[in-house]
C-alpha cells in the first residue's frame, strides 16, 4: 500500500481514480489521432474514386511483398508489447525490459524494411513527388497524387512509431530504475495503447495502398 | 488609502497568488489557477494585438479609395485580424481561462486531471502565438485566416508557411485542454455531484471539449498538407497538380465550422451562470439547455457545407448542408427562450455582469437569426463573402462570445482576485461596448446586402455612408474594451477585498475563500442540492 | 427617398424579385424574435428588479409545453425557409436551354470576357435585355468569384473546372461586378461593370468594335495549329462532329457525357478517360494551352455539332 | 493486487489473438490475387476492420474497460463516417442537376403559399 501512495498523484483520490483518468485521456487522445490520420484518409478516398486508374496504376508500382512482411513484423511488434503491458501487469521488471526490447527492435526492422527496400528504391526509380519525380506514364500526374498520399501517410505513420521508440526508451530506463511495478504499470499500459493504434493505423494503411484494384 | 487598512487581512492567508513568488514559481506552476492567469495574460495581448489590427482597418475604410494603408497592408491586417482572434483569442479565451479556473474548482476537484498536461498546453499556445507573431513582424501574411488553396500554397510569397504551421501548433494546445476537462469532468467529481447536478457552465465547457477533442485534428493534418504544397509543390489542393481546392475547403470547414461553437458554447455556459445568479433563480429548463449544449456541438459538425454554397459544392450537397444548418438553430433558440423566462419572477440586479449577460442575449439573438439568411441557400448566394457575413458572425462571436467572456471575468474577477473592481465603471462599460458594437456591426448587415464584398480596402463610392458609421462605432467599442483593462488591472491592488461570495451566488467555487488555495478546498466538498438552488436557505458566507 | 443612402440593391434581374422576398420574409421574422427577446428581456429586468437585499425569487423549474413550443414553432418556421431557399436555389442554378453563352476567365486581378461572336472585354461585361445570359467561367490561377449584386447572382470562379451562373436582365443601364473570393494583394480592384442593353442594341455592339474572329473560328485554328486533326480528322481519334452533347462509351465501360467539363480533360489529361475503341496515344495539352485557347477549341467543337443539325435539317 | 483495475491476459489467449491476426493479414494479400471485381477493395476492408477490432478489443483491452472508453473509440469512428460521408455527398453528386419534376412543384407551392400569405405575387 505504501508503494501505492507514492504512485499517487495529488490530485486523485485514489489509484483507480487515476487509473481510469489515465485510460480515459489516452482513449480521448487516439480519438484525436484517428481524425488527425481521418483527413488524410477522407482527401484519400475523394481522389481515389476520381483517379481510379491512376490509383490502381501507383498502387502496383509498390512492393507487396515488403508490405505483407512489414504487416506481418508490426503485428508481431503490437503482440510483444501486449506481452510488455503484461509483464508490468504481473510486476516482471526482467520480462518487462525484454518484450520493450523486442518491440523497438521489431519495429526497426519494419522501419529498415520500408525505408532500404520501399523508400530508397522509389528514390532511385525517380518516384517521390516533389523532390525526385521522373516516372513517365500518361497518367504521371494522378500517380503522382497517389504516391504523395503513400508518402504522407506512411511517412506520418513512421514518424509516429518514431515517437513511440522514444517512449519505450523511457520506460526500460524506469523500469531498469525500478520505478515500475504491479501497481504502478500506468505509463506501460498507456503505452501499449498507444503502440496498438500505430498497428491499427498500418492495418487500414495496407490495404489502401498496397492492394488497390487487386493484383491478379 | 482607504484599502491599506484592509491589506493585513488578505495577506494573513495563504492563497494561489501568495503561496510562492517569482517568475519560475509561474512558468513551472501546474496549479490550474495559475495557468488559467497564463493564459488570461497571453490573450489579452493577444486579442490587443487583432484589435489593433481591426482599429487600422476601419480607419482605412472612411475613404473608398483606403484613407492610409496600401492594399497589401490591408490584406495582411486582416489576416492578422482573423488568425489573432480566432485562433489566440476566442478558441482559448472561455475554455482556456475561464475553464481552466473553474472546472476543478465546480466539481469539487483538487485540480485537472492532468496538471502537467496543462501546462504544457499553454507552451505549446505559446509556441504557436511565437510563430504568428514572427509572422507578422518578419512581414506578414496575407493568406486570411482561412488559408485558401491554391492562393496560400502557390500564389503567395509572404509569411504563409509560418502563420500555419503557429496555427498548426496551437491547435494541439486546444485538443490538450479539451481532453483535460473530458476526464477531469468525467472522472473527478465531488461525492454528490451527479451529472444532472452540475452547473451549466460544465455542460457547455464538456460540450466545447467534445469539439476540440475531434475537431481540431483535422484542420491540423489540413494545414500540414497545405505547408508540405508549399514547401515541396506537391500536393492535393492544387488543380494544376490534379488536386482539389475544394477539397481543403471541406476539411478546413470541417474543423472551422465548429470551431465557431467552441467560441460561443462556453459563453452560453456563462450565461447561465450569470442569469440564474443575478436573478436568484435556478435556471428555467435545466435539462433543456444542457442536452441543447450537447446536441449544438454534435449537429455543428454536420453543417461546414454553408460556408461552400457558392463554392462549387453540388447542388445535392448543398441541399443536405442547408438543411443540416437549419437544424442547428433549434437548440440555439431553446437556449435563448429559457435563459429570458429564467428572468421571469426572479429577483433581478443590474451588477456589471448581469448586463453583459443580457447583452449577450439580445446580440446572440441577432447574430443566430441572421444566421438564418446564410443557411438558406438562396439568399447565402447573395449574401456569401459580403459585409452581411461579417456582421453576422461579429454578432455571434463578438457580440456573443466576446460579451459572455466578458460578463464571465467580471464574474469571477473577486474570485480570481480576491479583489473588486469599481461597479460603476464596469457598467458603463458594458453600455460602451453594446452601444459602440451595434453601432459598428449593424450598418455592416446593410453594407452587405447591398452587395459589398469582405476584404475590400478600396470599394465604389455609395457604400462609404455605412463605411464611416460603422468606423465610427468601431472607436467607441475600442474605448469600451479599454475601460475594463484599466479597472481590472487597478482592481488587482486597489479594489476593496471581496470575500469568498460577494455575489451571494451558488457553486461550489463560492465556498471557497478568494483567492482560493492552492489545492481549492481544504476538504473535497459533497453536493447535496442541485445547481442554482437559489430557493435554499443562503449562503452563510454571504458578504452584505 | 434616402439618396446616397440605399437601403436595397438595384432588382435588375428575374431572380432578383424572389430572392428579395424571401430575403424580406426571414427579415419579419428576425425582427419578430428580436423584439420578442429585447422586449421580454427590458420588460422582466423592469417589473422583477430587486427592490430589497433579501429578496427572494419564485423558483420555477421549467414547462414542459413551453419548451415544446418554442422548439416546435421554430422548427416549423425553418423547414419552410429551407423549402423556400431550396426551390429558389434549385430554379437558378438550371440555365434555360436557349441562354446565350458568354466566357468568362478570371485571373490575378482582372475579368476577361469573351462572346462567342468574338467580341472580348476586361472588367466589363455587355448583356442584352430580356434574354437569358448562361456565363461559363474558370480562373488561370487562384479561385475568383464572379458576384453581381444587383442579379442576385455569385459563383466561385475556381481554377481546373466551369462553374457556371446564369441571369436575365430586367433593366438596362449599368450595374457592379465583384470578386467575392479573396484573391491577393488587388483583390478589390478586380471588379467591373455589367451593361445591360435593349437586344438591338447588343447586337449593334457586338458587331461593332474591332472586327474579330468568332470563338468557333478561333478554336479552328487552333484546331489547325495543335494538328488535332492528324488524329481526329483520320479516325486515329474519335471525330467531333455531332460529339458535344452527346453520350460516348468509354474503355472503363462507364458512358459518359460530352460537355465542357469532359473536353477539357480530355485536352489536359487525354488518358483519364479514353473512348472505347480508340488507343490511348494523345498526348497532354497542359501547359501547351491557355484557359483562353481551351474555351476557343470547345467553341470550336459545339459549334461542329450545330452545323450538322442545320445541314440535316 | 485486488486494488489494481487493470485487466491481465493469458499468454495463451494473446498468442491465440496474434496467430489469428497473422492469418488474416496473409488472406489480405492472398485475397488480392483473385479477381473479385470492385469487391477487392470491400474484402479487404472487411478484413481489415476485422483485425482492428481483435487488436482494439483485446491487445487493448477494450473488451474488459468500462464503457466510456468503448465510446470513445466508437465515436472517433463516428465521426470519421460523418467527415467522409458528407465530403462524399459533395464529390459523388457533382454531375446531379436536378430535373423539373413534381417534387420541385410541391416546393415551389410552399414558397408561392407563404408568399400569397404575405400578399406577394
Amino acid at each position: 500500500m505504501a508503494d501505492s501512495h507514492a504512485a499517487l498523484a495529488e490530485q486523485f483520490d485514489d489509484v483507480e481514480q487515476q487509473h481510469d483518468a489515465a485510460s480515459l485521456g489516452m482513449w480521448l487522445f487516439l480519438a484525436t489521432e484517428v481524425m488527425f490520420f481521418g483527413g488524410l484518409f477522407a482527401s484519400y478516398t475523394i481522389f481515389r474514386s476520381r483517379y481510379d486508374l491512376a490509383f490502381i496504376e501507383g498502387s502496383h508500382h509498390l512492393n507487396v511483398t515488403l508490405g505483407s512482411i512489414n504487416t506481418v513484423i508490426l503485428l508481431a511488434s503490437s503482440f510483444t508489447m501486449a506481452l510488455a503491458v503484461r509483464s508490468a501487469q504481473l510486476g516482471r521488471r526482467r520480462t518487462l525490459i525484454v518484450f520493450l526490447l523486442a518491440t523497438i527492435v521489431l519495429g526497426l526492422a519494419f522501419l529498415g524494411i520500408k525505408l532500404s527496400g520501399e523508400y530508397y528504391r522509389d528514390w532511385i526509380e525517380g518516384t517521390v513527388p516533389g523532390l525526385h519525380w521522373s516516372y513517365q506514364s500518361p497518367r504521371a500526374p494522378q500517380v503522382e497524387l497517389f504516391m504523395c498520399f503513400y508518402f504522407f501517410m506512411t511517412a506520418l505513420h513512421a514518424t509516429h512509431m518514431i515517437v513511440g521508440f522514444g517512449i519505450m526508451a523511457v520506460l526500460i530506463i524506469m523500469a531498469a530504475r525500478g520505478q515500475i511495478s504491479a501497481e504502478r504499470c500506468n505509463p506501460v499500459e498507456m503505452a501499449g495503447l498507444y503502440w496498438h493504434f500505430v498497428d491499427i493505423i498500418w492495418i487500414f494503411l495496407f490495404p489502401l495502398l498496397y492492394l488497390v484494384g487487386g493484383r491478379y | 488609502m482607504a484599502t491599506a487598512a484592509l491589506e493585513p487581512e488578505i495577506d494573513t492567508r495563504v492563497h494561489y497568488l501568495n503561496v510562492n513568488y517569482g517568475i519560475r514559481s509561474w512558468l513551472l506552476t501546474t496549479d490550474h489557477k495559475r495557468i488559467a492567469l497564463l493564459y488570461l495574460a497571453s490573450i489579452t495581448v493577444f486579442f490587443f494585438v487583432g484589435g489593433a489590427a481591426a482599429v487600422l482597418m476601419r480607419l482605412n475604410l472612411i475613404e473608398p479609395q483606403g484613407l492610409l494603408l496600401q492594399p497589401e497592408t490591408y490584406n495582411k491586417l486582416f489576416s492578422m485580424h482573423g488568425i489573432m482572434m480566432v485562433f489566440f483569442f476566442m478558441i482559448p479565451s472561455i475554455p482556456a481561462v475561464l475553464g481552466n479556473f473553474l472546472v476543478p474548482m465546480m466539481v469539487g476537484a483538487r485540480d485537472l486531471a492532468f496538471p502537467k498536461l496543462n501546462l504544457l498546453s499553454w507552451y505549446v499556445f505559446m509556441l504557436g502565438g511565437l510563430f504568428e507573431l514572427y509572422a507578422i513582424f518578419a512581414g506578414g501574411v496575407d493568406s486570411g485566416w482561412t488559408f485558401y488553396t491554391p492562393l496560400s500554397t502557390t500564389y503567395l510569397n509572404t509569411h504563409v508557411m509560418a502563420a500555419a504551421l503557429g496555427v498548426f501548433i496551437a491547435g494541439f494546445a486546444s485538443i490538450l485542454t479539451g481532453l483535460n476537462f473530458i476526464v477531469t469532468i468525467h472522472k473527478m467529481r465531488a461525492p454528490g455531484l451527479t451529472w444532472f447536478r452540475m452547473p451549466l457552465f460544465l455542460w457547455a465547457i464538456y460540450a466545447t471539449s467534445i469539439i476540440m477533442v475531434l475537431g481540431t485534428p483535422v484542420v491540423a493534418i489540413t494545414l500540414v498538407l497545405v505547408a508540405l504544397e508549399r514547401a515541396f509543390h506537391v500536393g492535393v489542393f492544387d488543380p494544376a497538380l490534379g488536386g482539389d481546392p475544394i477539397l481543403f475547403q471541406h476539411l478546413f470547414w470541417f474543423y472551422s465550422h465548429p470551431a465557431v461553437y467552441i467560441m460561443i458554447l462556453p459563453s452560453m455556459g456563462v450565461v447561465s451562470e450569470l442569469i440564474t445568479c443575478f436573478s436568484r433563480k435556478r435556471i428555467f429548463g435545466y435539462s433543456f439547455i444542457a442536452f441543447s449544449s450537447v446536441a449544438i456541438a454534435v449537429i455543428s459538425f454536420l453543417v461546414w457545407g454553408h460556408h461552400m454554397f457558392v463554392s462549387g459544392q453540388s447542388v445535392y450537397a448543398g441541399l443536405v448542408f442547408s438543411a443540416l444548418s437549419f437544424a442547428v438553430a433549434i437548440p440555439s433558440a431553446i437556449k435563448v427562450f429559457n435563459w429570458t423566462a429564467t428572468m421571469y419572477k426572479g429577483s433581478v440586479s443590474y451588477d456589471a455582469p448581469m448586463l453583459y449577460a443580457m447583452g449577450f442575449i439580445g446580440l446572440f439573438t441577432m447574430g443566430g437569426l441572421t444566421g438564418l439568411f446564410l443557411a438558406s441557400l438562396a439568399t447565402d448566394v447573395h449574401l456569401h463573402d459580403t459585409y452581411f457575413v461579417i456582421a453576422h458572425f461579429h454578432y455571434i462571436m463578438v457580440g456573443g462570445a466576446v460579451m459572455g467572456y466578458l460578463g464571465g471575468i467580471h464574474f469571477w474577477w473577486p474570485k480570481i482576485s480576491g479583489r473588486l473592481y469599481p461597479d460603476g465603471w464596469a457598467r458603463f462599460a458594458a453600455l460602451v461596448i453594446f452601444i459602440g458594437f451595434n453601432l459598428t456591426f449593424f450598418p455592416q448587415f446593410m453594407l452587405g446586402y447591398l452587395g459589398m464584398p469582405r476584404r475590400y480596402p478600396i470599394y465604389p463610392q455609395e457604400f462609404q455612408v455605412m463605411n464611416v458609421m460603422s468606423s465610427a462605432g468601431a472607436s467607441i467599442l475600442g474605448v469600451g474594451y479599454l475601460i475594463p483593462l484599466v479597472y481590472l488591472i487597478w482592481s488587482m491592488r486597489y479594489g476593496p477585498v471581496a470575500g469568498p461570495n460577494p455575489w451571494g451566488a451558488k457553486g461550489l467555487e463560492w465556498q471557497t475563500p478568494s483567492p482560493p488555495p492552492t489545492e481549492n478546498f481544504e476538504r473535497t466538498p459533497t453536493v447535496t442540492e442541485e445547481a442554482y438552488a437559489y430557493g435554499n436557505a443562503a449562503q452563510e458566507a454571504h458578504v452584505g | 427617398m434616402f439618396q446616397g443612402l440605399p437601403i436595397r440593391p438595384e432588382q435588375a434581374s428575374t431572380i432578383a424579385k424572389g430572392v428579395d422576398h424571401l430575403y424580406y420574409f426571414l427579415t419579419a421574422v428576425d425582427l419578430f424574435f428580436t423584439a420578442v427577446i429585447f422586449l421580454t428581456i427590458f420588460y422582466f429586468a423592469i417589473r422583477y428588479r430587486r427592490r430589497s437585499k433579501d429578496e427572494k425569487a419564485t423558483q420555477i423549474e421549467g414547462s414542459l409545453p413551453l419548451e415544446i413550443a418554442w422548439s416546435v414553432v421554430p422548427l416549423v418556421l425553418t423547414v419552410v425557409m429551407f423549402l423556400w431557399g431550396s426551390s429558389l436555389y434549385i430554379r437558378n442554378s438550371r440555365p434555360p436551354e436557349a441562354s446565350t453563352e458568354i466566357f468568362v476567365i478570371g485571373k490575378q486581378w482582372m475579368w476577361q470576357l469573351q462572346h462567342p461572336e468574338g467580341r472580348r472585354e476586361i472588367n466589363e461585361l455587355h448583356v442584352p435585355l430580356g434574354r437569358p445570359v448562361k456565363l461559363t467561367m474558370t480562373s488561370e490561377d487562384v479561385i475568383h468569384d464572379f458576384f453581381i449584386p444587383s442579379f442576385r447572382v455569385k459563383k466561385d470562379v475556381v481554377p481546373g473546372r466551369y462553374s457556371t451562373i446564369w441571369f436575365e436582365a430586367t433593366k438596362t443601364g449599368s450595374f457592379h461586378f465583384f470578386c467575392a473570393q479573396y484573391c491577393g494583394t488587388n483583390h478589390s480592384l478586380m471588379r467591373g461593370e455589367v451593361i445591360v442593353m435593349k437586344p438591338d442594341d447588343y447586337e449593334r455592339w457586338l458587331s461593332g468594335g474591332v472586327q474579330a474572329q468568332t470563338m468557333a473560328g478561333a478554336g479552328a485554328a487552333l484546331y489547325e495549329r495543335f494538328a488535332c486533326i492528324t488524329c481526329h480528322g483520320t479516325g486515329k481519334g474519335p471525330p467531333f462532329v455531332n460529339l458535344y452533347a452527346s453520350t460516348v462509351k468509354l474503355s472503363t465501360g462507364e458512358a459518359v457525357v460530352v460537355d465542357d467539363a469532359y473536353l477539357r480533360e480530355s485536352i489536359l489529361y487525354p488518358s483519364a478517360k479514353i473512348v472505347a475503341g480508340y488507343p490511348p496515344i494523345m498526348p497532354t495539352f497542359k501547359g501547351q494551352i491557355t484557359e483562353e485557347e481551351l474555351l476557343e477549341l470547345i467553341s470550336y467543337i459545339k459549334s461542329l455539332k450545330t452545323e450538322e443539325r442545320q445541314t440535316a435539317k | 493486487m485486488s486494488q489494481h483495475s487493470g485487466h491481465v491476459v493469458s499468454v495463451k489467449f494473446y498468442s491465440l489473438i496474434f496467430i489469428l491476426l497473422v492469418v488474416l493479414a496473409m488472406l489480405t494479400t492472398g485475397m488480392a490475387f483473385v479477381d473479385l471485381g470492385a469487391f477487392n477493395t470491400v474484402v479487404a476492408l472487411v478484413i481489415a476492420f476485422t483485425k482492428a477490432t481483435l487488436v482494439a478489443l483485446f491487445f487493448m483491452h477494450l473488451r474488459w474497460s468500462p464503457a466510456l472508453q468503448r465510446i470513445v473509440g466508437v465515436a472517433a469512428l463516428l465521426w470519421l463516417a460523418i467527415l467522409i460521408a458528407l465530403t462524399l455527398s459533395d464529390y459523388l453528386t457533382r454531375g446531379w442537376i436536378p430535373a423539373p419534376g413534381s417534387w420541385e412543384s410541391s416546393l415551389n407551392f410552399t414558397r408561392d403559399f407563404v408568399a400569397s400569405l404575405l400578399g406577394w405575387s
